[in-house]
């Protein structure tokens, strides 16, 4: 392991690999990525994987627009030997509520002035798009067919085999134990496997970039909460798109391999806990039964839990910070972290580089410092 | 060697054969029991106390041939079925007993070509006998009629096509 | 066991993995079964690697040289046999027995 | 959801003596058993069992289930439920269990799981060919559905099951070509090997299968011998007729219930794989949590049995019955498992136990 580089990112998840290689990509390639475990062991390969632009603020939408293009490409650009399996199937969104109604009205007009092109649907059409899809209760519905999925752990893999070619040194199984600063900036970072000095230190640490954040000395205002997802027996081929819902507080989507994966937010308290319950379960089964009722006969296979990292207003909080020089941040991605990935690597390099980027606006729209000016953009279409 | 092949030696049967003035006398057990494993039902089973296990289950079997009957109650009691009786009182001939648990059963008198330990066939032995009963457990007691010099060799049967 | 012929040999019945390519992601730096079934989906399928974990676990034991007892061993998730999302939905429960909604 | 104050999860010879013994000393218990059937694998056993009187020595493992079964079954504490395969875990101390298709939840005061082992696998060429058959699919077909799996076997692994195995096929009418071990001596009891030998069925140490061989289903298999260093001689290779290969390779303890637990694990080759730490009660890291039987330590149904009646004695004490007679009890049951192991043959079981007690 190196003992000096110009840039260490903490964590090898999807964003610290794409920070990375967009990096070394744009001429920065001594950069040290640090994984306490393997790629994407933590948020990034428990996530939910889908890939959406129907988002209901500027910033998501256009983040999430961005990063879409990427993954369209990404097989190309990365030159990965594998594949991404980025697949189109689509988004349907759907909504029980007046209110809701009204807010996916606000959202498809904001979409469509951004150039995503989702639409607004009665309960009827859903159907066509979902045959099994229960609009007894529904209301109305909004789908985006250019939205999907990707496999999370081939994406990070492909960032990250993509960077170590263009020089970046990535080390797994290594463990930060602390962030060196002399007096108000960063100075390097201390693991289980020695010290490295470095003047730029990158936070991108997931699930846990709240711990990292503490040992920089650094108050963020993010947190992690448990989610769960349940994976049933794969079925052949019956749902295109992702089906999400915010009454319900779910999304469910059949992946390429046939299985079913489907997730909820639970009312649970902040905690770096991962364990699963059976009231997920519980609570799982009884909605997706309502909402998509032949489900009913598919079987779980499996249950599993990872953290996403809340920030206060929904949206992640992305570049540096007044309090400590050279400590960079790409944190609180409240859950969509996986999708705005490759754009948060382009914006996150450019700032660090000091490089022209035409979304830079983005970043200073999205920095810590709007907390502490109360300029906070709430998502309202997150699960 | 039996650790390789199931085959006991030579050195392994003369360790446990009885004295030949004992088996002139008459039926006595033969135990061919070579490995210390957690076993007695030889030794609980027998009426006479002829067997013994020490204190250890684990230790193998020593018996006193000259109180065991040669009943075979322990034949038929060994989980490892590795007990017989031979007997060498009729001249010329020797009597075994071995245990048996396949079908179809052979019939009183009925020849069979005698086996030996490898499961090689080394002459042919007459039925004398085939014993079941509760107490056996659905484990058949066979009497072999053989030569003699073949008591200590034959101790299997298979039936003629 | 070295011999080519053995490339072809599932070991993965579920997911139709085969030894060679278990041999490739191994010698790509995938050394942990953890990592592996992410990559490969190895021990993800229906039998949930009841039949496979413990040859794989062994096969990156011989290629790595790192003894099993030093290896990651990926969870156990529940349920350990596939339950029906209806099953589950009908188990009634008293009020304060249920999951809060959020 | 229910409530329960002992739960014994598997009803094979540990689960059932476990739960004998709690229920004996006045505890309620429930049984639950994911097969249809009680007695998990004692019920295919249809040959004599070694041990002792007290594990019921020289008695078929099928009768000691019938009588183990029977005394449960008389006794008003016990609740039996077959068809119930418990399936998860939680932190909260529920189990999840799948009843006839029916999902509950049970919340048991202590639990004791016996879950058994799972059969391991080998690697050779074609392996997926029907035909290829675990050891303890072969006995269940036989010995409890009545089906005659094949006509010419050969068995795969010369340890006790696969000699018995062997022995149960040949009383069923089915030639065994050879039986196969890739070790240099025979690992299960001798007693039993030279039963087989003497029926005329080779054993071949030092070999193992190296191709299945056949189009739809196995034809034959192409075996060869190993050197010193488990590798594959060239120029060895043979070819066994057979319409079935039946792997006895070895076991790996059951253990996905402590592994949802949390409880502490421990990597024991000589215990068959990843075992739960325990106390000399059988008491997991995790209080309240017991193991008894292969799922501690792959051994003999025998230790299995006494291990369970620990178990479930110990259980059963934690919550306050039998404390007059428990440690009597107790001192019985270590005898007797100590007598089990003392031999050269429970040199492997000694030495595992021993580290596992190795911090």
């Amino acid at each position: 392991m190196k003992n000096k580089a110009e840039v260490v990112i903490i964590g090898g998840g999807v964003i610290g690999c794409s920070i990375a290689y967009h990096l070394a990509a744009n001429g920065m390639k001594d950069v040290v990525v640090l994984e306490k475990e393997y790629l994407a062991s933590g948020a990034t390969g428990r996530c939910g994987a889908g890939v959406r632009q129907q988002w209901g603020t500027e910033m998501n939408c256009r983040l999430s627009s961005g990063s879409a293009r990427d993954f369209e490409n990404m097989n190309e650009e990365l030159e990965y030997e594998g594949d991404i399996e980025f697949i189109q199937g689509g988004y349907l969104l759907v909504a029980y509520t007046e209110h809701q109604v009204e807010q996916f009205r606000k959202n498809v007009a904001l979409q469509n002035s951004l150039g995503i092109k989702s639409k607004f649907l009665t309960p009827l059409e859903a159907q066509e798009i979902v045959p099994h899809l229960n609009i007894d209760p529904l209301l109305a519905a909004t789908f985006h067919d250019k939205d999907g999925h990707a496999n999370p752990f081939h994406v990070t893999q492909a960032y990250a085999n993509a960077a170590r070619r263009l020089g970046v040194q990535i080390n797994t199984y290594t463990t930060v134990l602390g962030i060196k600063r002399e007096g108000d900036k960063v100075t390097g970072v201390i693991t289980d496997r020695g010290e490295i000095s470095a003047p730029i230190v990158v936070n991108a640490a997931g699930g846990y970039a709240d711990v990292v954040a503490k040992m920089a000395g650094v108050n963020v205002p993010t947190y992690s909460e448990r989610h769960q997802i349940l994976v049933t027996e794969p079925v052949e081929a019956m749902q295109g798109p992702m089906v999400m819902s915010f009454h319900h507080n779910t999304y469910c989507q059949q992946t390429p391999h046939g299985s079913f994966l489907m997730g909820l937010g639970e009312n649970v308290e902040p905690s770096h806990e991962i364990r699963g319950s059976w009231q997920f379960l519980k609570e799982m089964s009884d909605k997706i039964t309502e909402m998509l009722p032949p489900l009913r006969h598919l079987r779980i296979v499996r249950q599993w839990a990872g953290l996403y990292h809340m920030s206060p207003d929904k949206t992640p909080i992305l570049g540096g910070t007044e309090e400590l020089q050279g400590f960079q941040m790409a944190v609180g991605f409240s859950g969509h972290g996986f999708m705005i990935a490759p754009m948060t690597g382009r914006l996150m390099a450019a700032n660090i580089l000091g490089l022209d980027h035409k979304d830079k606006d983005i970043l200073a729209t999205l920095n810590i410092e709007r907390f502490a000016k109360g300029e906070l953009f709430v998502e309202p279409s997150v699960v | 060697m039996l650790k390789v092949t199931g085959i006991p030696t030579t050195e392994d049967v003369a360790g446990v054969t009885p004295p030949i003035e004992r088996l002139e006398k008459g039926p006595c057990a033969v135990i061919e029991c070579y490995q210390k494993i957690p076993c007695n039902p030889c030794a609980t089973s027998c009426p006479f106390g002829a067997i013994v296990r020490d204190n250890d289950i684990n230790e193998l079997p020593v018996i006193d041939w000259e109180i065991c009957t040669g009943c075979a109650i322990c034949v038929v009691n060994c989980p490892g079925l590795a007990i017989f009786t031979v007997d060498l009182s009729k001249p010329g001939k020797a009597m075994i007993k071995l245990p048996y648990e396949y079908l179809p059963l052979p019939q009183v008198g009925e020849i069979v070509d005698a086996v030996d330990r490898g499961g090689e066939v080394v002459g042919e032995a007459k039925i004398t006998k085939v014993q079941e009963g509760k107490a056996f457990d659905r484990t058949r007691l066979v009497w072999l009629e053989v030569p003699r010099e073949q008591a200590m060799i034959v101790r299997h049967f298979r039936q003629k096509e | 066991m070295s011999n080519k012929e053995y490339d072809n040999t599932i070991i993965c019945r579920c997911e139709d993995i085969t030894r060679g390519e278990l041999h490739r992601w191994i010698d790509q730096g995938v050394t942990n079964l953890e990592e592996l079934k992410r990559l490969s989906r190895a021990t993800m399928g229906p039998c949930q690697g009841r039949t496979c974990r413990q040859l794989i676990l062994q096969e990156i034991a011989a290629r790595t040289g790192v003894p099993i007892s030093e290896a990651i061993i990926p969870s156990y998730r529940q349920p350990l046999r596939g339950v029906t999302l209806g099953a589950i939905a009908d188990m009634k429960l008293d009020e304060e027995e249920k999951p809060h909604e959020k | 959801m229910e409530h329960r104050e002992i739960v014994v999860v598997g009803g094979g010879p540990a689960g059932l003596c476990a739960a004998l013994q709690a229920a004996r000393l006045g505890a309620k218990v429930l049984l639950l058993e994911g097969d249809d059937r009680l007695g998990g694998q004692l019920i295919k056993q249809t040959h004599m069992f070694f041990g002792s009187e007290k594990q019921h020595a020289g008695t078929r493992g099928v009768d000691i289930s019938a009588m183990l079964v029977k005394e449960l079954k008389s006794m008003d504490n016990v609740e039996i439920r077959t068809n119930a395969m418990v399936i998860g875990r939680y932190d909260d101390g529920a189990l999840t269990v799948d009843e006839n298709d029916e999902f509950k939840l049970i919340y048991p005061e202590k639990v004791v799981f016996a879950t058994g082992a799972s059969e391991k696998m080998l690697m050779f060429a074609n392996n997926d060919l029907p035909g290829v058959y675990g050891a303890g699919a072969v006995q269940t077909l036989m010995n409890v559905f009545g089906v005659m799996p094949a006509k010419k076997v050969l068995m795969v692994g010369a340890g006790n099951i696969g000699l018995i195995v062997s022995y149960q096929l040949m009383q069923a009418g089915v030639e065994i070509a050879a039986i196969l071990d890739a070790g240099p001596q025979i690992g299960g009891y001798l007693v039993h090997a030279s039963k087989i030998r003497r029926a005329g069925v080779p054993i071949l140490t030092r070999h193992s299968v190296k191709e299945a061989i056949g189009t739809d289903m196995v034809e034959a298999a192409v075996i060869t011998q190993l050197d010193e260093s488990w590798q594959p001689i060239e120029g060895t290779e043979k070819t066994i007729e057979c319409d079935a290969i039946c792997l006895a390779v070895g076991l790996s303890p059951f253990a996905d219930l402590f592994w949802q637990a949390g409880c502490e694990m421990k990597f024991i080759p000589e215990l068959g794989g990843h075992v739960p730490s325990r106390d000399e009660n059988m008491e997991t890291s995790i209080e309240g949590i017991y193991l008894a039987g292969d799922v501690g330590g792959i051994e003999e149904a025998s230790a299995a049995m006494v291990e369970g009646y620990l178990a479930g004695l110990n259980a059963a004490v934690s919550l306050g019955y039998g404390l007059a007679e428990a440690e009597g009890l107790r001192a019985d049951l270590k005898d007797q498992l100590n007598d089990l192991r003392s031999g050269p043959v429970g040199d492997k079981i000694r030495s595992g136990l021993a580290k596992l007690q190795d911090d």
